[in-house]
């Protein structure tokens, strides 16, 4: 299934980019590609309660399974922070 | 209560003016007003510059939920949301809220619970530079 | 803290961008505001013309308490109520309550006790004439 | 004693004039000027409280006695009335 991630704020400078696209297996959860897109950043071992997520520009929980054409945004922690 | 609604994210400096007299009713007895303003110092820093950045149709879904749920809870003649995004000037304001009722009591509590929700739930972020570095922050 | 303070009573429209920048405070980060507006009816009557009176020299020496009263309760930057008098359209704004803070919660707090008390202290009366009739009602 | 009496309003109304000069004995209260003032209008019988006294500008209780000097102000009753 194809997904199109949004990317914000320090999420989006740690990337180097506001917007990926990503062809997932089925079943794959929005928390699963929190953790994918930001293996080896510095957010790598964020605790995962302070990044929100938001499906088709809704609050959901992290481990909502996503499906084809979802857009998923890591709305980042505010309030200090690493950069 | 059907509450004339404006929700917008801009671009240029906020007229609060232009955008109370958007909200004109000969109803309308109370007008309350909120102005988010730059400040030139933040958690103990001096602020150089200021940048916010949003996610644009998600904050205006998260604004209309706000402008909804407060029609619902106030009798309210009318509801503006306005947020800028970009580089901003100290002293510029980067939010403001009116909010116009018969009476007071209404306009001041649903302007109060607008800011404080769209505080905690509308995803734009704020970005401080100051003298020595830099932080995404609390909006 | 010294909170700047702007107490009026004036005889012309309110321009509350025009006082709101005379508060302007590189520290501010939040301006509550309030602008009490005449409506077009009041208690189950159609309003056609109103007018307000004051005692000019005791309004602003309650003016002054209440100003003083709120710098001492939150922490302010500045504080500005105008009051108008004389005739007014529908739609006009009869007064207005500005209150800068580097917090909202200390803006909106102040902004609402000062038009509270305002309305209950300050001698200052609302003459309001109907179709079939008038009188001086609470301001 | 001579005092100012500062009308506004429904009083000034009543009266046809917005300040009166009296010249009062000494121990005069603020209420007694009033019963004076509004005798035979529509303002006698209202019931004492609806109105407030200042003096000098400062809000006061109505058997205060008067000075030599002093202004007086009735602050009519607000929301209704007889005008």
């Amino acid at each position: 299934m194809k997904i199109r991630v949004r990317l914000f704020a320090m999420y989006r400078e740690a990337l180097g980019r506001g917007e990926v696209e990503l062809d997932l297996a089925d079943g794959t959860t929005a928390a699963q590609v929190f953790d994918r897109l930001f293996a080896g950043t510095a957010y790598e071992k964020l605790p995962r309660r302070t990044t929100l997520y938001a499906i088709n520009q809704t609050y959901q929980p992290p481990a909502t399974m996503l499906r084809d054409g979802d857009e998923v945004a890591f709305i980042p922690p505010v309030a200090g922070g690493l950069a | 209560m059907s509450a004339k609604t404006i929700l917008e994210i801009v671009d240029a400096p906020i007229d609060a003016a232009a955008w109370t007299a958007k909200l004109a009713d000969p109803a309308a007895g109370a007008i309350a007003s909120f102005l988010g303003v730059v400040r030139d110092h933040a958690r103990g820093k001096s602020v150089v510059a200021i940048r916010y950045e949003a996610y644009r149709e998600m904050a205006l879904t998260e604004m209309k939920k706000i402008a909804d749920e407060a029609a619902k809870s106030w009798p309210l003649l009318g509801l503006a949301i306005i947020h800028r995004v970009g580089a901003l000037e100290i002293g510029e304001a980067s939010v403001l809220v009116i909010v116009t009722s018969a009476h007071r009591a209404d306009a001041f509590e649903a302007c109060r619970f607008a800011i404080d929700t769209l505080k905690t739930t509308v995803p734009i972020w704020k970005h401080e530079r100051y003298a020595d570095g830099s932080a995404w922050v609390d909006n």
